[in-house]
């Protein structure tokens, strides 16, 4: 029993992470179609980020405040640069930005080789994150807890203001069809612009939150964004709810494979289980209904 | 009349290709403009140059006496030009209710202006909350038309408003268009294959064949045999 | 038995160019990729020995030439790179070389062109060949002092944490016989991927089963997450210690002191070593490179490497591979770590065991020394309980 | 089935398609709800009805593109619940409310890969030589034989729909559902269609969804009525238009129909000779 | 067809045979032994980047696991050298080296039949296009496409790294290396390098003319068709799960040749030549040669390559940057490759030819009306 709690907490804080990595993407990707493979050195610079600033201001709660939000500023502007330069050319041809922006990963890994150096950094955890929480007798970190939380926070926000704001309409207008929302009137470069700082900037803040628990390192998005695509694809594109519990059932399926297995053959079969899930449902948890061919 | 919309030597295409080959071409204020052509005579992409989602490679398009040719296709429509696209376009995952507010969010009495088209097509009160690309291909046409509506143009453009939409609500368009374009704050480049139709409704009809004008003038009672010999050849 | 490789490739012609007074050797280490986190370091402190030695008057009165290559984390770059070292520069030697996949592939090219290649890393050891001098720790000189100190402690059980490939596989293989012959309990076994991140699991498995010791095996960025798990969960030093093999100086630095202050490691090497040997090695590397670099135990053996093999071409008064071979059996150096010396039989040098403890100013001190250096055993022939280990 | 339908077709040897009870829900919300349908070779079915009727939907049941229940029978063989490619295969082809065609071929490849459905893997892995006797043919009734080397994205709207019907013909369908087929054409072209589509409807079930009354008088020869869902009423075209309920949701006051009718006819008369 | 235009066909007769000639004739007398084996091994590139050419460049499935196929060939292959080499030395029940450090006591069950080099030829030749069928066939089938599929393929490569790096009988992260035979003849003798050498080159023809034969079919029309269209195929009795499955099968063939030449080229195969890293790199030379033609693709991977091992000998750190850059400037600016240098002047004169008349749609309906 405490086992499965504990592992069951352990999924949640695993899919949290993957949420948090995979809610940039479920704009970028879902919403606008664009496959940001650089969304992990997004997810980098926000590390880097934290670490910078840990340099002016202590780790404390309000360091890590404004790591956040420094992490989101970050985040997003790097996003933006990447979509006025690149991405602006490719709205038509999703699958070459895949490649383009994997060659700007691979750029931003070396800048920030030549700027941190190759061997990963420290990031200090506040003082008040130190610690666990024991929960029915398993024990989470508290760095856990946060993440979780944060996670929560930025869905709903995000989820709100996709659904509730005058900017959400017009962002799902534009990606949904660019000429006909500029022909009714809205500013689709600016829309494309805000899509791309937001998504980029949640990278940003989940590279923040992940130096609680990981290194800071050039190569450090890598790890998390197959995952992330993985939570993409599974929720369905373009559905926030659907990327929530796939983040949640993929971090859970992990956690009771690798306790039962080891954790190399728990990845294989996450990957098997995708693949037979799609075999069920191809369009992922929530499809996306068009009576289009396309 | 004095014209809302004039466009002059303007010549448009798609990457190598040039389809318009200088076209000139004016909408009275207050009034109606038809085009009239074959299939593929290029009223489509005259339509596109004109709200600027096609650029001009040649040539000067005016809206209300200001130059507007190089202008993207949201400043157009904060000066005024609504469009409706050929093929009943929406935006498919928005609901029918968010496609109208969409455009309506960020205008003066938005609330309004959505209420006042839902009334000139209240099929769509029954749909607001189903996603558009579930409706059906005329459920969708109403739709743009109402959106665009709320744009609160001062030039309609219309490209085949009544493609795939039921005789009796065809009627209706046509009779909306007419007194919109009535009222006199608005005019209506209109793109329409119902000769009838077209000549009905405007002041002033375009024959374009190949890329360019060959017949244009009032839409009185010689139009009609001028339009159809034109057509015949 | 598989000790000695039978492949004395005497076909291949040397095209090595000893009559001007210059001499060139090949520095081949992963640049790019996954591995040039560590593989940096060595290039710099096999650069720094050249320096020295040049400055000295050279190997035999010739200046050493550095012929620098990429293995880009890829065996396969490696195999191709060490043959373009051989047969188009024809370099007198290869000194690089981190993981054991980049020195099996570039075993055979070595091998079959009768070329040398000096290995500086600890490794899993069970392997010998006439063309590599392992100047790394083998098993016994490493895993095992690391294992007999914990039993010193009074450790009865232990928890065995790696990363999923071979080194840490076979690593595990010998502490699990070592442990069944000491007696010392194995609660648990657990590998993860190369570069995975997340422990909670494995942490939350060891937390259950209160082990005495955690032995690591675990390699690059997963030791952050893992240790930062670690502290999170309420593990520590003092009530349950974690020794690892694969964590130096510059591991330290990204785990933060703080997640891992008071673990063991167990190496041949610190920067904290107390010679003048040691104090002018450290001097030498922060004037070149800079006053926040560290050194660690493979740059030091890569450093040591360079002078072994100056020292034994001195001695054979040639660069011939086979007068190399001959002669190396004795050579010695006075190096950072304390005098080494090539044990002619298996190519492996001795090494004193050094067990550390890590300080908050990320640095690792020694706690216990196994006083003398040891003599390589990477076949473990001279430990009963080790019989079973390689196969035959 | 109906007695009447199976003795029909059995008797005459011809091809039918029977449509019993079709359903279709979204969520909940019926779109077609219990059609009956019977079509039989040589009859050109117009089906008619208001946006949203279920028309479209119905198509997209037949040919497997959205689950529904009831049955459909081609001469004796269920249709339903197969795969859209057996279906295909089965001859039942259909056209698109907005044109589809493979934009980055030629108008021949299109035609040659519609063709091609039967054909073996190793026809398939051979090279094109020359131009199949059926593509000829269908190129020169579609009158695009001075395009057939254009790409077909470049062609404009009503040409693609050309093409589209073009690819059924080689095709082979025996049953062809074309979902307004003249939308976006002009007069000529639309007589041009109707004139086509009843040489087709001769040797074939064809059942043409459409909006212009006017192509509807002239060329069909049964007409159905959908509305929300359900079939309002069936016969001739004057039965249709004298139809009270059909005016009432589908045609307008009749006033307003009739000008609508009458100009555009007399215009499309006039400007087709 | 879509880029190949009408070009004669002489054109490609006599390019190949330029090249034959070059391969066969020139190469070898100008390389020295070690560039030779390195020219070997980019054919090796050459041949998988053919294949994506195909799957990716006309059947729009952009593929991030090649390496995966390719894996599973050289894997194969490493195998049956392995066993044979074994048991050269140390007769019939003799374990490969790696096994015995590993602890092996016995060979594990799957490994016995790699002892027959008919078997082991027929697994580097069946088992990566029937994998990659099956795995196509249960993806396409769902309608799993454009990114989507690219990230499964990619999840693929990832997934099948991670497994081969634990497993210890098949070296683990060492993989498996140190072949000393090639079906009965010395790999140390140069020679038999250079017999391996034209092998490879003949396989890269071989393979072209495959991919050939592939594009210019009926086939490859209804290829670019799925691509473009792929529910409208359906339309028309095709199932396109199939059409897509199969050119994926064959870009997989292609991997798998591949694969099993670079064992004995380079003398290791391990995990980290098919991972994500290695997987996406096969597709810079598709990108940079033209992704949609015939050539380019092999071509490109062959530049790349060169230019990998060379720019990397100048300037061993910066390769990473170069790489990005390559990415992002043919990918980003020049997405037909290098090839479409060529082809769009073509086009530019076809189009502008064909425009003069544009669509005299009036006259048509005349003639069909009369
Ligand atoms: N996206 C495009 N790319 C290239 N050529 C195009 C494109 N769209 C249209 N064309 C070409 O431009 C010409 C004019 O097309 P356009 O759509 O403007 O005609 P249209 O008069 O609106 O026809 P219809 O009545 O069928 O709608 C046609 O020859 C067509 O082939
Ligand atoms: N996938 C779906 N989910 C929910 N509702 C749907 C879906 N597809 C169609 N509908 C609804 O079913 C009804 C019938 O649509 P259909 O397209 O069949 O109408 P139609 O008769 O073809 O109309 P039109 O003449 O306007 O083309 C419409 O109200 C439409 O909104
Ligand atoms: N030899 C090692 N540490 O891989
Ligand atoms: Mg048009
Ligand atoms: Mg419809």
């Amino acid at each position: 029993m405490d086992v499965i709690i504990g592992q069951l907490a352990t999924g949640l804080s695993i899919g949290s992470i993957l949420l948090l990595a995979a809610l940039g993407l479920s704009l970028t990707f879902g919403q606008m179609g664009v496959i940001n493979m650089a969304h992990g050195e997004f997810i980098m610079a926000g590390c880097y980020t934290a670490y910078v600033i840990q340099q002016f201001v202590a780790a404390s709660g309000a360091g890590l405040a404004i790591s956040l939000a420094a992490g989101f500023v970050v985040g997003g502007i790097l996003g933006v640069i990447l979509e006025v330069l690149l991405i602006r050319r490719l709205y038509a041809r999703p699958l070459d930005t895949l490649l383009v922006t994997f060659g700007v990963g691979l750029v931003l890994q070396q800048v920030a080789r030549d700027i941190w150096g190759a061997p990963a950094v420290n990031v200090e955890v506040p003082a008040f994150l130190r610690g666990n929480l024991v929960l029915f007798g398993a024990s989470v970190p508290y760095t856990r807890v946060f993440i979780f939380l944060l996670a929560i926070a930025c869905v709903a926000a995000l989820m709100a203001a996709m659904r509730f704001t005058p900017m959400g309409r017009r962002i799902r207008a534009v990606t949904l069809n660019r000429d006909l929302a500029e022909s009714s009137g809205i500013n689709s470069r600016r829309s494309d612009l805000t899509t791309f700082f937001i998504g980029s900037g949640l990278a940003g803040v989940a590279g923040v939150a992940l130096t609680l628990i990981g290194s800071t390192s050039p190569t450090i998005g890598q790890s998390y964004l197959i995952d992330a695509f993985l939570v993409v694809v599974v929720g369905g594109l373009g559905q926030l709810r659907g990327a929530v519990i796939a983040a949640f059932a993929l971090g859970i399926l992990n956690s009771f494979f690798e306790y039962s297995t080891t954790a190399s053959v728990a990845k294989v079969l996450v990957f098997v289980t995708i693949i037979v899930f799609l075999q069920i449902r191809p369009q992922g948890l929530f499809a996306v209904k068009t009576r289009s061919l396309a | 009349m004095s014209a809302l919309l004039t466009m002059s030597g303007v010549r448009a295409g798609y990457g190598g290709s040039e389809v318009l080959h200088g076209i000139d071409l004016e909408v009275p204020a207050g009034g109606v403009a038809a085009v009239l052509g074959h299939n593929g005579a290029g009223k489509t992409t005259l339509l596109r140059a004109a709200v600027g989602l096609l650029p001009c490679k040649a040539g000067r398009i005016t809206f209300d006496g200001r130059e507007i040719t190089g202008l993207k296709p949201h400043a157009r429509v904060a000066m005024g030009i609504g469009y409706v696209p050929q093929g009943q376009q929406s935006f498919t995952q928005l609901t029918t209710a968010e496609n109208l507010r969409v455009v309506a969010d960020g205008r003066k009495g938005g609330k309004a202006l959505i209420d006042e088209s839902l009334d000139l097509f209240p099929a769509l009160k029954e749909l607001l909350d189903r996603k558009a690309g579930l409706l059906s291909g005329g459920q969708r046409q109403q739709l743009a038309i109402a959106r665009a509506l709320i744009t609160e143009p001062r030039l309609l453009v219309l490209d085949e408003p009544t493609e795939g939409i039921q005789p009796n609500v065809v009627a209706e368009i046509e009779r909306i268009i007419v007194d919109l374009a009535s009222r006199g704050d608005l005019s209506v480049l209109l793109v329409e294959q119902h000769v009838g139709f077209s000549l009905r409704a405007s002041d002033v009809y375009y024959v374009v064949e190949s890329g360019r004008v060959t017949h244009s003038g009032a839409s009185d009672d010689t139009a009609t045999h001028e339009v159809a010999s034109a057509l015949a050849i | 038995g598989n000790r000695t490789s039978d492949t004395a490739a005497a076909s291949a012609e040397s095209c090595v160019d000893t009559s001007g007074d210059t001499i060139k050797i090949g520095s081949l280490h992963s640049l790019s990729g996954t591995m040039a986190i560590s593989e940096r370091t060595v290039r710099d402190s096999v650069a720094l020995a050249v320096e020295q030695i040049n400055a000295d008057g050279g190997v035999m009165g010739k200046q050493i030439e550095t012929v620098v290559e990429d293995g880009a984390s890829d065996p396969a770059v490696f195999a191709e790179k060490a043959q373009k070292l051989i047969t188009s520069d024809c370099v007198a030697a290869i000194f690089g070389g981190w993981t054991s996949s980049s020195r099996k592939a570039m075993l055979p090219v070595v091998e079959d062109a009768n070329a040398l290649l000096y290995y500086p890393v600890q490794y899993e050891g069970l392997e010998s060949s006439p063309n590599i001098f392992y100047t790394g720790a083998t098993t016994n000189q490493q895993i095992v002092p690391g294992l007999e100190y914990l039993k010193e402690q009074g450790v009865e059980s232990m928890y065995l944490v790696g990363s999923d490939y071979v080194f840490p596989q076979t690593a595990n293989r010998v502490i699990k016989a070592w442990a069944e012959a000491n007696d010392v309990e194995i609660l648990g076994e657990d590998y993860t991927p190369l570069g995975s991140t997340d422990f909670s699991t494995i942490v939350n498995k060891v937390r259950t089963a209160d082990p005495d010791a955690v032995f690591n095996t675990l390699n690059g960025d997963s030791n952050v997450a893992f240790f930062r798990e670690y502290t999170n969960a309420g593990l520590t030093a003092e009530n349950t210690p974690v020794i690892s093999v694969s964590i130096a100086e510059e591991e330290v630095q990204g785990i933060g002191a703080a997640n891992i202050e008071g673990q063991l490691t167990s190496w041949n090497y610190y920067q904290t070593i107390d010679s003048p040997e040691n104090t002018s090695f450290v001097e030498a590397f922060k004037a070149k490179y800079g006053d926040d670099r560290v050194t660690s135990d493979p740059m030091e053996a890569a450093y040591t490497s360079l002078f072994l093999w100056k020292n034994t071409v001195e001695k054979a008064g040639s660069f011939d591979v086979a007068e190399i071979q001959e002669n190396a059996g004795g050579v010695s150096f006075d190096a950072p770590e304390g005098t080494v010396t090539i044990n002619g039989d298996n190519n492996h040098i001795s090494k004193t065991a050094l067990v550390g403890e890590i300080r908050p100013d990320g640095l690792i001190y020694e706690v216990w020394s196994s006083g003398e250096p040891i003599e390589p055993d990477p076949f473990l022939e001279g430990y009963d309980w080790a019989g079973d280990l390689s196969g035959n | 089935m109906t007695p009447t339908a199976v003795a029909t077709g059995a008797r005459t040897g011809r091809t039918y398609l029977e449509v019993r009870g079709l359903t279709v829900t979204f969520d909940g919300f019926r779109a077609v709800d219990g059609v009956d349908l019977t079509l039989i070779q040589g009859d050109l079915k117009f089906l008619i009805g208001p946006n949203g009727a279920g028309k479209t939907t119905v198509v997209d049941a037949i040919t497997g593109l959205v689950p529904a229940t009831g049955t459909v029978d081609k001469t004796g063989q269920p249709v339903l619940g197969m795969k859209t490619h057996k279906i295909a295969r089965m001859g039942i082809g259909r056209t698109f409310q907005t044109a589809s065609i493979f934009e980055d071929l030629t108008v021949e490849q299109n035609l040659d890969i519609a063709a091609g459905s039967g054909r073996g893997w190793l026809t398939l892995l051979r090279r094109r030589r020359g131009r199949a006797t059926v593509v000829a043919e269908a190129l020169e009734t579609i009158g695009l034989e001075h395009l057939a080397s254009t790409k077909a994205g470049v062609l404009a709207h009503g040409q693609k729909q050309w093409l589209e019907i073009g690819m059924l013909l080689v095709q082979d369908s025996d049953v062809m559902l074309l979902d307004e087929p003249v939308a976006g054409m002009g007069a000529e072209e639309r007589k041009a269609t109707g004139e086509l589509l009843q040489r087709i409807a001769a040797e074939r079930t064809v059942v043409v969804v459409e909006h212009d009354m006017d192509f509807m008088r002239d060329f069909a020869t049964s007409v159905t009525v959908l509305a929300a869902g359900k079939v309002l009423a069936e016969g001739t075209v004057s039965e249709i238009q004298a139809d009270p309920k059909v005016q009432q949701v589908y045609l307008g006051t009749a006033a307003a129909t009739g000008t609508e009718l009458e100009t555009g006819t007399e215009l499309e008369k006039e400007s087709g000779e | 067809m879509t880029t190949e235009g009408e070009r004669p066909r002489w054109v490609f007769w006599a390019a190949l045979a330029v090249a034959a000639i070059l391969i066969f004739g020139v190469a070898p007398l100008l390389l020295s032994e070690f560039r030779l084996n390195l020219l070997a091994k980019f054919f090796c590139f050459g041949i998988v980047a053919s294949g994506i050419g195909l799957a990716w460049g006309r059947g729009g499935m952009l593929t991030l696991g090649q390496g995966v196929y390719f894996g599973v060939g050289a894997y194969a292959m490493a195998m049956y050298l392995k066993l044979a080499d074994a048991r050269d030395r140390g007769g019939p029940d003799a374990l490969p080296d790696f096994m015995q450090i590993a602890g092996m006591r016995s060979l594990p069950g799957y490994w016995e039949p790699f002892a027959s080099p008919v078997f082991a030829l027929a697994v580097i030749l069946l088992l990566p296009p029937l994998l990659a069928f099956g795995f196509g066939y249960l993806v396409f089938n769902r309608k799993v496409k454009g990114a989507y599929f690219a990230i499964l393929s990619q999840a693929l490569a990832a997934a099948a790294a991670i497994f081969l790096v634990s497993r210890p009988e098949l070296g683990g992260s060492n993989g498996l290396n140190r072949f000393t035979g090639f079906f009965g003849f010395a790999l140390s003798d140069p020679a038999n390098r250079q017999m391996l050498y034209f092998i490879t080159g003949g396989a890269l023809i071989g393979v072209v003319l495959l991919v050939r034969q592939f594009m210019q079919s009926r086939f490859g029309e209804l290829l670019v068709a799925v691509r473009d269209q792929e529910e409208r195929v359906r339309f028309l009795g095709y199932d396109p799960a199939l059409v897509k499955s199969l050119a994926y099968a064959v870009a997989a063939f292609a991997a798998g040749i591949a694969g099993a030449l670079f064992v004995p080229i380079v003398g290791i195969i391990s995990p980290s030549a098919i991972g994500i890293a290695p997987s996406i790199a096969f597709l810079i030379g598709v990108a940079i040669g033209g992704r949609a033609t015939l050539l380019g693709p092999v071509l490109g991977a062959i530049g790349v390559a060169w230019a990998q091992t060379t720019f990397s000998e100048a300037y061993p750190s910066q390769w990473t940057y170069l790489q990005g850059v390559l990415f992002i400037v043919v990918v980003g600016f020049l997405p037909g490759g290098l090839a479409s240098l060529f082809v769009i002047r073509r086009r530019r004169a076809s189009t502008e030819s064909g425009r003069a008349t544009p669509a005299g749609t009036g006259s048509t309906t005349t003639e069909e009306t009369s």
